[in-house]
């Protein structure tokens, strides 16, 4: 239900007007925002309980598979991140953010990775030190999603313990326009907007912890593999694109005096493109199926699903540019758009290859 | 969606891995891991101790004898047989024949047959390959002819697997050449043992004679053994096809073999340490690891909407890709895994009890013959070339 | 089989090596090393450089002003400008259109347009493709009509690369619609500046306008602008594409890329360690790398077979299909080794000199947009699927 | 010119009945090895000064290429292998022995391989103790290729140092029928015979010693090197015999009506195929090109391309098959026979991924 009006909302909003404003605007289209957010879009990542109307993982998956298959770039994974932090670990007056970020009336973003840190969640050298009735904190944190344009901002800190250590590990809550960050916004290939920021000692007030000191751990951990399976996802709908784009041409394209699609070695090519789709749906299904269960089982499937969908759509990205020929290399037409998606699916949360030497680990563990 | 089992289901997985742990005889399960040869009576004995249950045929309905079990628990049974190292259950007359019979064939054919399929006291083949035609089926040049109340049958069948073990082949023959090739196809039920019927056997790459060419010279067959209509075979041909077709993804088979696999590299030692702790070793095993998790997933997709009664149409030909694909590569992992004892080619080894012991360690000497033997999965069953261009049209509608 | 170099090759190679030292200005090598866009101006300066020591047509004989080279002097000239980072020499005049004229054009053609494009007096692009024809190069539509003294030339050409930038364009044109569609083609010379020529251009997706769309309409030709025969043009498009394809296992761009990724691999860190440290991504880098050094080999055969006077077949088909693929993993990986930072896609950062730094390090962000634009090697001068056509067809004779 | 002639004379000799003369007997032909001795074959392993006329890297690859292509199993490597280390080491009356393998008159094997050893030319745990005037050693050796066969058997022990230790492997030569030692003789896959050696107690004399005590790693290394170069060039013929007989047989097979080599799906597999072929000529032609070169350079050919070829051999091997469809699964069409050959390869001197790793090592070095 959700998805089916989703798709149709998507399908009829999706349009190359709106893509113009969001590429020429902020990255995303104000008027799709908003009809997601008429649509109560976000409130099926989260509980009732938080404020929400589903959260579990299946909902997750039909959700970010629609805006994936529409190819928008709405921050809506953002909200997840960031909004499932502040659910999970949030005071009251915190988690009034979720219920507005659910609304659509605020936009969030999470600041955690630094520039040196790669796909490892652990690893934050930026410090916070607690000084007066408050926090400082200095340093640099990169390719924030959404970071420019969020009302407000969750980042981590380190207010104890070494670079690469699990304990020590705290959060924030900044409102935009916080003193002392210096932010610079630029657009990202996948769609959409990121922003580099440096903080050059903010001071933060007492109100401003997320959580306990030093405990973030775990819940960025769980945060993470929500958003991962949320972005396979969003993947597998994208791919479901490429792939429909592709079928449409393989059957009208003629060369050589015949439609492309009747050659066997493109019908080949199509339908192990079309197995490995399957195998990547049934991969987004395997972490969304474990997000509940225990951190062991839902982290090797956490890494099993990015190897395998990171993959899948270098895959299928490569396959439906070489399949089109040269219009597929072409920003004007469609499938472009979706391509680069896929292409850019491997640099959040870690690349196949990454996962691939983590997954042998935790099964080692 | 709702992958997970019912505890109705759990409890019948229980059942089962109960009754295997009760009567698999350790024997059997011995020769099945270390990938000895199985002799027809080890067979035989596991079907009758699985007939004794009332679990030897699955896939029929119980007014014929059969458990009538769903697509989900026949997928329960493979997965527990599979991981306990069982036999498999030979196919021709339970998971070929049985069905085309229960559709197609008269009561009379249903009453005699159906019971000795059951009881172990036929032994059937399957005489559908011909010499050339690959996988082009309808390409059948052996003749029936009719005459008086026999039919005269002439011509050639290949590949029939295990056909040195049996009594009775079923075969596609042609009764007409008029028409499109499919339209002149009977199906007939052949004794083996009627004079003009000559079997010879075919040594595959593993050194195995596990499949046979047939020679029909002036076989006499009474026309009381033609199934259903004649010239109508093909369809009855197509249906059997179909049933082959469950379990096509050989999960089980692939569980177990990840497991064999793993436990190899373990044992095994690279450079001072366990091959396992290679890590270009480790990621190699895990990329099909991974692959086999969605694949199993697909499969039980797959299956759930057998139960909720959607016909798999070209799905069962992504998954005969995709399975076979893993199944190959996990063997080759396992020819990989065990070095420089992979080129040992003793074939008394695989023989259980001869003094002919393993050349290295015994997990070692069926890794080269099974990786040898099983590139037929992707040739066998409508060879996955076929199967693409199956969802190429079927799905893509090229 | 010898594939040493001899001393006068190794002469040659340390000539080339000090030239690029003290002429190869820095700016361009730092914009090719970064990845940063090349104007018009710097492809000028650097051909000028080349032509003032004369080496700007190594392909060209020595009577045309060309530097007379074969095949193994160009490889190695090749091999020192790319591991040089120097910009590479526009071909469409030089490796193109220049053996054209020299075999086929008139001594008027010849006087008159070689030393211009060696002068770079023009700047030539290629009609050759047209919309919805692919790499079925015969379907050409863009007819040109007689009228006097001139042709009047109407129709499209598309995937005009630097179309932007060019005053002139060598066009494969319609002058007979009889016979077999290779046998109505001529070998056209279009002045850009002619009333009724439109060019618009194509936006790739790496957000580049490298290549454009050619609009005629009534454009008048001078008929002294045909080259070679009427009808004739399918010949010399023929030669043409053979000469194209010198170099086209593009091994010195696959090594200077190797190299870039490898510097790339041991400033990026993963969890704690150069990412050159991390087991796996070392094998990706390895396997590529192996990959590489076995296809230069291949190359050097197929030189010198060259040198040999063997006219290289299908061999070049080969090299094609090796060479992209090398190249386009070569592109993944330093796209997957700059992790995170593949993301940011600021186009004015490409543009040398501007205040838009890069965002992260420079290393990183030319990484997306070369993975995204080569995706186009596989596809364009024949595609990697007419390459193995062809192969199959000449080689296996299939 | 030996390359022609060892063509047609193998071309010639390896009949049905020469195939099945060795499979009954002990593994190869006596007749052709007959045949290449008189064609002093085996002189092109070595050089002038040790009784041959060649030795370099690319009279290796002929001689290995022709035999790899013809599918033939006389036990040529084992000359180049033990010889080589002979003709490296020896005092004058061992080198006397190569002269006899290059007439043909004596056989020879390396028994060097542990169970435990896997592809590690360097773990050495037998040990060999001096006593008396000579040496007793005490161990097992796996997979000794015509190590039943053999006249005489070079024999590695380690007599002293740590298993894995460079210092401290010494080799002996020891004749056929030396007391203690136990065989067992068996048929490899890929043809040919080996066995398992067990040393119970062997006493050898101070004569048996070769070369100098505990200084065997760089000959056994140079040795290793060259085999599998050998080896290389015997996979890229058999690839080519492969090669050649899907080619015929994609034109002869038809199906649905037509040659199945029409089908363009089968045309760019061949094609993929032979451009792999191609792939795995030019690594062969860069580590025989290589093997006089200083050791890091050779060893770091020897691990490019064996990776290759190893990885190439299970291309060729495992597609030749499946366009054969069935036929290519039996034992009495002749493609089977390469399809073991090929899928061997691998298994001695280290597989595709051993060398993999081994190349990063070397290359990080």
């Amino acid at each position: 239900m959700l998805q089916d009006g989703l798709r149709r909302y998507l399908g009829d909003a999706v349009t190359p007007a709106a893509l113009k404003a969001a590429e020429e605007g902020e990255g995303f289209s104000p008027e799709i925002w908003s009809g997601l957010s008429e649509m109560g879009v976000a409130g099926a990542l989260f509980t009732e309980e938080q404020g929400g109307f589903g959260g579990a993982g299946f909902d997750l998956m039909t959700v970010f598979e629609e805006l994936g298959r529409a190819g928008t770039s709405e921050p809506m994974l953002e909200v997840l991140l960031a909004g499932g932090l502040i659910a999970a670990l949030g005071d009251e007056t915190q988690a009034a953010l979720v219920e507005q970020a659910v609304e659509g009336s605020v936009q969030l973003a999470l600041a955690h990775g630094e520039p040196g840190s790669r796909y490892d969640i652990e690893r934050v050298e930026t410090r916070a030190e607690r000084g007066g009735d408050g926090w400082t904190s200095r340093g640099a944190r990169r390719v924030v999603v959404n970071g420019a344009q969020a009302d407000h901002v969750v980042i981590s800190a380190r207010s104890s313990g070494g670079a690469r250590d699990r304990d020590g590990i705290s959060l924030f809550v900044l409102p935009k326009g916080t003193a002392g960050v210096e932010i610079r916004d630029y657009p990202l290939a996948q769609g959409g907007h990121a922003a580099e920021l440096v903080l050059e000692g903010v001071t933060l007030p007492e109100t401003a912890l997320l959580g306990a000191e030093g405990q973030a751990i775990g819940a960025l951990e769980t945060a993470h593999a929500r958003a991962t399976a949320a972005l396979c996802a969003d993947g597998l709908g994208a791919m479901e694109t490429a792939r429909r784009l592709t079928g449409d041409y393989l059957k009208t394209r003629k060369q050589f005096g015949q439609p492309i699609g009747k050659f066997q070695a493109l019908q080949h090519r199509a339908a192990e493109m079309l197995i490995e789709i399957e195998q990547a749906r049934s991969a987004v299904i395997n972490l969304c199926g474990h997000l509940e269960a225990d951190r062991e089982t839902r982290e090797i499937h956490v890494s099993a699903t990015k190897h395998l969908v990171g993959k899948v759509a270098r895959l299928v990205a490569e396959e439906a540019i070489q399949m089109h020929g040269g219009i597929g290399m072409t920003e004007e037409y469609e499938l472009g758009r979706f391509a680069r998606r896929l292409s850019m699916l491997d640099h959040r949360f870690g690349d196949s290859t990454f996962h691939l030497g983590r997954f042998v680990r935790l099964r080692a563990a | 969606m709702d992958l997970n089992f019912t505890d109705e289901q759990k409890a019948f997985r229980a059942e089962v891995r109960g009754f295997l742990a009760e009567k698999l005889p350790q024997r059997l399960s011995d020769k099945v891991r270390l990938g000895q040869r199985l002799e027809k009576a080890d067979y035989e004995e596991w079907h009758a101790i699985l007939n004794e249950k009332g679990w030897l045929a699955g896939n029929w309905p119980e007014e014929h004898g059969g458990a009538g079990w769903n697509a989900v628990e026949r997928h329960i049974f493979e997965e527990e047989t599979t991981s306990a190292a069982a036999p498999r259950i030979v196919p021709f007359g339970l998971a070929m024949l049985g069905p085309v019979l229960q559709k197609f064939g008269s009561k009379e054919q249903q009453d005699y047959w159906l019971p000795r399929i059951l009881n172990g006291d036929d032994w059937w083949c399957q005489g559908y390959s011909e010499p050339g035609a690959g996988s082009d089926l309808a390409s059948v040049k052996t003749t029936a002819e009719r005459d008086g109340d026999h039919y005269v049958v002439n011509g050639q069948k290949t590949w029939t697997t295990l056909g040195q073990y049996a009594n009775m082949i079923f075969c596609l023959v042609r009764t007409s050449k008029e028409g499109k090739p499919q339209e002149g196809i009977s199906f007939l039920l052949i004794d083996m043992d009627d004079p003009g019927i000559t079997v010879r056997p075919i040594v595959l790459i593993d050194g195995e004679p596990e499949v046979n060419e047939v020679f029909f010279d002036n076989v006499r067959v009474p026309v009381t053994n033609l199934v259903g209509e004649e010239n109508k075979g093909w369809t009855y041909a197509k249906y059997l096809l179909t049933h082959e077709r469950t379990n096509i993804a050989g999960v089980g088979f692939a569980n177990a073999g990840l497991a064999n696999l793993k436990r190899i590299v373990k044992l095994e030692q690279s450079e001072g340490r366990p091959l396992i702790e290679d890590p270009l070793f480790a990621a190699r095993i895990a990329e099909v690891e991974i692959a086999l998790m969605a694949m199993a997933t697909t499969n039980l997709r797959v299956v759930s909407a057998a139960v909720a009664g959607q016909a798999p149409g070209a799905e069962s030909s992504m998954l005969k890709v995709k399975g076979t694909v893993i199944r190959q590569e996990i063997n080759a992992l396992t020819k990989a895994a065990v070095g420089p004892y992979a080129m040992p080619f003793v074939s008394e080894a695989l023989e259980a009890g001869t003094n002919a012991g393993p050349v290295g360690p015994a997990y070692a000497m069926a890794a080269t013959p099974q990786y040898l033997n099983n590139r037929k999965l992707s040739i066998y069953g409508g060879s996955n070339e076929v199967q693409k261009t199956i969802i190429a049209k079927a799905i893509l509608e090229l």
